[in-house]
């Protein structure tokens, strides 16, 4: 009985939904401080994404006229859904209580899900805007999406397991697979930064060509769940690099008692997700947002190239260390 | 006032999205919109945001007397916005129509088409004018939070509500 | 894929002012373009005959709040010239001054708005705070921040206090500096680069033949500056080359902006160095005689002209003013056909709009291309020749 | 934009238009001709082909009360600016189109025709562009009798939403 509330409390409270709701806005909060001073400015108070997200939600919701009621409020929701469940496989205090053999695959999945929400949204609201905006993220999503997978896929076929966790310990009884694969570490970050649509990849919501992409006809509670949606995929997609990259919230010595392992784990998790938010900061700070056609050449050409470069590479050492 | 809306009203005076509306003016007061967003102002502190859409807008800053040709453009644009919202109109010609006022192409102040809360003198005003305009507009937010809408002004106001309506 | 209309404008966050494209694309390539820009048109033109010299000075002003000291310079200098009346050094001096001001407060303004326009924010904010100084150093000068209010016919208002000059020109050693940065900056950061290179070509003989003015002109490898062709006061006096390249795209158009920051400075520095002692004005008469005069200036978004005819009164018996954002229109809409979507914004910011200039009095022909070289169909064969050739179809 | 043989002064200007009317020269770069509403297609044929002019300046347009007047105004890499005036009666206020001739005189002659009511004849789509959509047909608001009519609706109006 016990276990099933403590699998309720960290599904829902900590690290679950809860702390991601939390964590996220914390995020939001450094990405925009961190643009900020980049720019020589001061930047939002640390408060700033909770007062958005609680103004946002007692705004007025209009639907658009013609415009399914029921279907729009239901994309918002579904996308949320879907980033919170595969945050719950993402180890953040230690190995996640949910991981199973494959749950790698699960979160990959879940984690394209807001991205194809964000399509059908474009389209649902009629809004030509959203239209357009919405056809570049499914185009966008079929140019980052194949390098981004085979760049995950390299840890696991090195570890030799689809599941987080066993990756997780792979890196703590070799080395981090960060030094190991940094061709493929890097594909990882361009795909994340593309996959959140930042800038440079922020084609689809273009402020200055589409109003806001397929976010245009967003009002009220839809557009505060949305925005935050998008806060928390980029905790779950940096946690899920952190974990398969920089060895996640493992820590090299077994720590006792267990709180205390858990704690400092804790500590390691934020840290490294921080240190991937700086660099994916710092890269949206200090580049202009290239064109869908370049986008397209510079995935297909190089992105794919390097990410197939870093499997080869990465088959051939793990056939010498199995041969 | 319950812990709910204390919390909303907080929220709103934390986080005020700007849309910029010319109407027809001569630029002066956009610039001087857009430089308070830029690194001498940063409105971003005050968590003022400039927003492209005014789906995702608290406040319309129209610049400029309305033109004949603008007119029903800042109507829809204010339309579209989600309550509550809140208009400000920046400089003479967004009060009165300015030097303007009176041209054959010219309708007058923004107040003409849509209902302005307040208004921002200068010819243009400087931007922490404009910053100082969006503080008023939120001490009115608040104020109206009490009175549970805007209708308490508008009674007040011995004007006749500023819409035009023409079939 | 099948053909999209999108609108973009009159409201677009793009575009700081009015204006409407109705942008026909097939898929992301836009085949054709409707443009309507009048939505600024107050009638100014109107107005402006039916008040004295001294009243249609503010009023000009307010043409557009960018390039106001163009407008008033302009047409105090064809007023001037109508009554046969000489401007003291100082005046001119303190006017060539100001009007380099805001030339480089224009055209900082402008790099920042192309940086937005490609989302690279970062060197938008960069630039604006670099426009500040500027903005201080006008307000200094003038009392005012963007309408300064300087001008009269006669001369300027104010004068310039001594005690002013050495922080001015310490100010303008900072400008320059950052002016080699952004320089530096666009030269090596890549995402500006494959966004501003081979966008929005224009090539010399189709800058010629639509007529295009300033910046737009000079990228394209056209020597046309009316500050060396037609000085007027007291330019010839001045230190100061035209800048020119002949990359006929966005980027060249940036360059020559940012050459001409350079180019500012250096008059700026010559002017405060050398500034004539005397008076800053004369007493003008009343009323001008009757004459006829093309009044022109090199604005920051080129050449600028205001038809003035007096006639034996206090008033103008007619002032057409013609923008440069006017003479560069037609040149946008050849060179977007056959863009993509997303181009629209940095090149329609490219040529520096001034709608509210432009919409005073404006005009914006769909049927431009038209009247040119290309009939529709053959505009949207040219789109969907170029969309397979990109697409290696 | 080749340079022609001889270079382009006031003189030459006189020598080459002195056949289309009177040619002044107010100013040392400025040179005006007179020319008659039928040939000011022949007369821009003829600043384009003998004296080099490529870049269209300025059409403006000026009521003088009795007449209207056009001025187009060319330069070319001489940088002298040659203007051709032509006078078109009121009650007939029409003159052929050159937009053909100068691509970009297509935008002017439209803003033109909109706020005087000349018609450019030839010109492809003259159509409204400067006004509103709802500005009522017939009314030029620069001609100089023209005056606002306070009992008239000029556009402008502003519908509700639904």
């Amino acid at each position: 009985m016990t276990e099933v509330w403590l699998l309720v409390l960290y599904a829902m409270v900590f690290p679950g939904v809860l702390f991601l709701v939390i964590y996220a806005l914390f995020l939001q909060y450094v990405d925009r401080k961190i643009a900020a001073r980049t720019q020589n400015r001061v930047g939002p108070p640390l408060v700033q994404p909770f007062a958005d997200v609680v103004k946002l939600l007692s705004k007025e919701d209009i639907t658009p006229e013609g415009v399914d009621r029921r279907g729009m409020r239901a994309i918002p929701l579904l996308a949320f859904a879907a980033v919170a469940t595969a945050f719950l496989y993402v180890p953040v205090i230690g190995t996640s209580p949910f991981a199973f053999e494959g749950d790698l695959v699960v979160v990959l999945y879940l984690l394209t899900l807001p991205t194809i929400l964000l399509f059908v949204l474009g389209w649902v609201t009629r809004n030509i805007f959203a239209a357009v905006g919405g056809t570049r993220t499914v185009t966008q999503l079929f140019i980052y999406e194949v390098p981004f997978f085979l760049a995950l896929l390299g840890p696991a076929i090195a570890a030799g397991s689809w599941s987080i966790s066993e990756i997780m310990a792979w890196q703590g009884a070799n080395l981090i697979l960060a030094i190991l694969q940094p061709i493929g570490f890097v594909v990882a970050l361009i795909g994340l930064q593309a996959k959140l649509e930042r800038t440079p990849f922020d084609i689809p919501e273009a402020e200055t060509e589409l109003v806001a992409g397929p976010w245009t006809e967003l009002t009220g509670r839809k557009l505060a769940v949305m925005r935050l949606t998008m806060d928390m995929a980029l905790v779950a997609g940096s946690g899920l690099i952190a974990a398969l990259f920089l060895g996640g919230p493992a820590t090299p010595w077994v720590l006792e008692p267990a709180w205390l392992g858990g704690l400092v784990g804790f500590g390691v998790f934020v840290l490294k997700t921080l240190g991937i938010l700086l660099i994916l900061a710092l890269v949206r700070a200090g580049m202009g947002r290239v064109r869908i056609d370049q986008l397209n050449d510079f995935g297909w050409k190089y992105l794919a190239t390097a990410a197939i470069l870093q499997i080869l590479i990465v088959l051939l050492m793990v056939g010498e260390v199995w041969a | 006032m319950n812990l709910s809306q204390r919390l909303v009203g907080w929220a709103r005076r934390k986080s005020p999205w700007i849309t910029v509306f010319n109407s027809g003016s001569c630029n002066a007061c956009d610039i001087e919109v857009i430089a308070a967003i830029t690194p001498r102002f940063d409105v971003e502190r005050f968590g003022i945001l400039a927003k492209g859409s005014p789906r995702h807008s608290d406040i319309l800053i129209v610049t400029g007397p309305v033109t004949l040709k603008q007119a029903k453009r800042l109507r829809m644009i204010y339309d579209q916005m989600p309550e509550p919202k809140y208009v400000i109109a920046t400089g003479a010609c967004g009060a009165t129509g300015g030097v303007f006022q009176g041209l054959y192409h010219v309708l007058g102040g923004a107040d003409r088409v849509v209902p302005v809360d307040v208004y921002v003198a200068g010819c243009p005003p400087r931007p922490d004018e404009i910053i100082d305009a969006v503080v008023k507009c939120l001490e009115l937010m608040d104020e109206d939070a009490k009175h549970g809408g805007k209708e308490w002004r508008m009674k007040a106001a011995a004007a006749p509500p500023p819409v035009e309506v023409t079939a | 894929m099948p053909e999209v209309v999108v609108p973009i404008g009159p409201y677009h966050p793009a575009l700081k002012e009015p204006v409407n494209f109705r942008v026909i694309a097939d898929g992301e390539v836009i085949v054709r373009l409707e443009l309507d820009i009048a939505y600024n048109h107050r009638g100014i033109e109107k107005a402006a005959e039916s008040r004295d010299f001294i009243r249609v000075v503010p009023l000009l002003e307010r043409i557009c709040g960018i390039c106001s000291h163009s407008h008033t310079t302009n047409f105090v200098k064809g007023i001037e010239e109508a009554m046969g009346l000489t401007v003291p050094r100082r005046g001119q001096y303190l006017r060539v001054v100001v009007a380099e001001l805001e030339r480089m407060h224009s055209h900082l303004l402008w790099l920042g708005v192309a940086a937005h326009e490609i989302g690279f924010n970062t060197l938008f904010m960069w630039t604006w705070r670099d426009r500040e100084a500027v903005q201080d150093i006008l307000e200094e000068i003038s009392g005012n921040r963007v309408n300064y209010a300087i001008n009269e016919v006669g001369g300027v208002r104010r004068d310039l206090r001594p005690s002013a000059i050495p922080g001015i020109l310490k100010r303008l050693d900072v400008l320059e500096k950052r002016t080699e940065r952004y320089l530096e900056l666009l030269r090596h950061e890549p995402t500006t680069a494959i966004r501003f290179q081979g966008v929005g070509r224009l090539s010399r003989a189709q800058a010629l033949e639509y007529g295009t003015v300033g910046p737009t002109a000079r990228a394209s490898g056209i020597d046309y500056d009316i500050r060396k062709d037609d000085p007027y006061v007291l330019y010839e006096e001045m230190p100061f080359a035209v800048v020119t390249n002949g990359h006929g795209d966005v980027y060249g158009r940036t360059l020559v902006r940012i050459g001409e920051l350079r180019e500012s400075i250096r008059i700026i520095r010559h002017a405060l160095e050398n500034l004539p002692q005397g008076a800053v004005r004369a007493t003008p008469p009343r009323v001008a005689p009757r004459a006829e005069i093309l009044s022109r200036y090199e604005a920051p978004r080129g050449e600028l002209s205001h038809f003035i005819r007096t006639n034996n009164t206090d008033r103008v018996e007619r002032l057409d003013v013609r923008t440069p954002t006017l003479a560069n229109w037609t040149s946008v809409a050849v060179s977007l056909v056959g863009q993509h979507l997303a181009d629209i914004p940095v090149v329609v910011a490219a040529i520096d709009p001034c709608l509210s200039c432009t919409s005073r009095i404006t005009v914006v022909d769909e049927g431009l291309a038209r009247t040119s070289v290309l009939t529709w169909d053959e505009l949207r064969a040219h789109g969907i020749r170029f969309y397979r050739e990109k697409e290696g179809l | 934009m080749t340079e022609p043989a001889a270079p382009v002064t006031p003189a030459r200007v006189v020598e080459a238009m002195a056949d289309f009317g009177l040619v002044t020269t107010p100013r040392r770069n400025r040179v005006r001709i007179v020319v008659s509403r039928d040939r000011i297609r022949d007369g821009l044929l003829r600043v384009q082909g003998q004296l080099a002019c490529d870049h269209v300046v300025h059409i403006a347009a000026v009521d003088n009360g009795s007449t209207f007047e056009l001025h187009y105004s060319l330069t070319g890499p001489h940088r002298l600016i040659v203007t051709l005036a032509v006078a078109v009666p009121r009650d007939d206020a029409r003159v052929v189109s050159v937009h053909d001739l100068l691509p970009p005189a297509g935008i002017y002659e439209r803003q033109i025709h909109d706020l005087f009511g000349i018609v450019f004849e030839g010109h492809p789509n003259l159509k409204r562009l400067i006004l509103t959509e709802d500005w009522p047909e017939g009314e030029y608001p620069l001609r100089k009798d023209w005056k606002m009519d306070p009992n008239r609706s000029y556009g402008g109006a502003v519908t509700e939403a639904k």
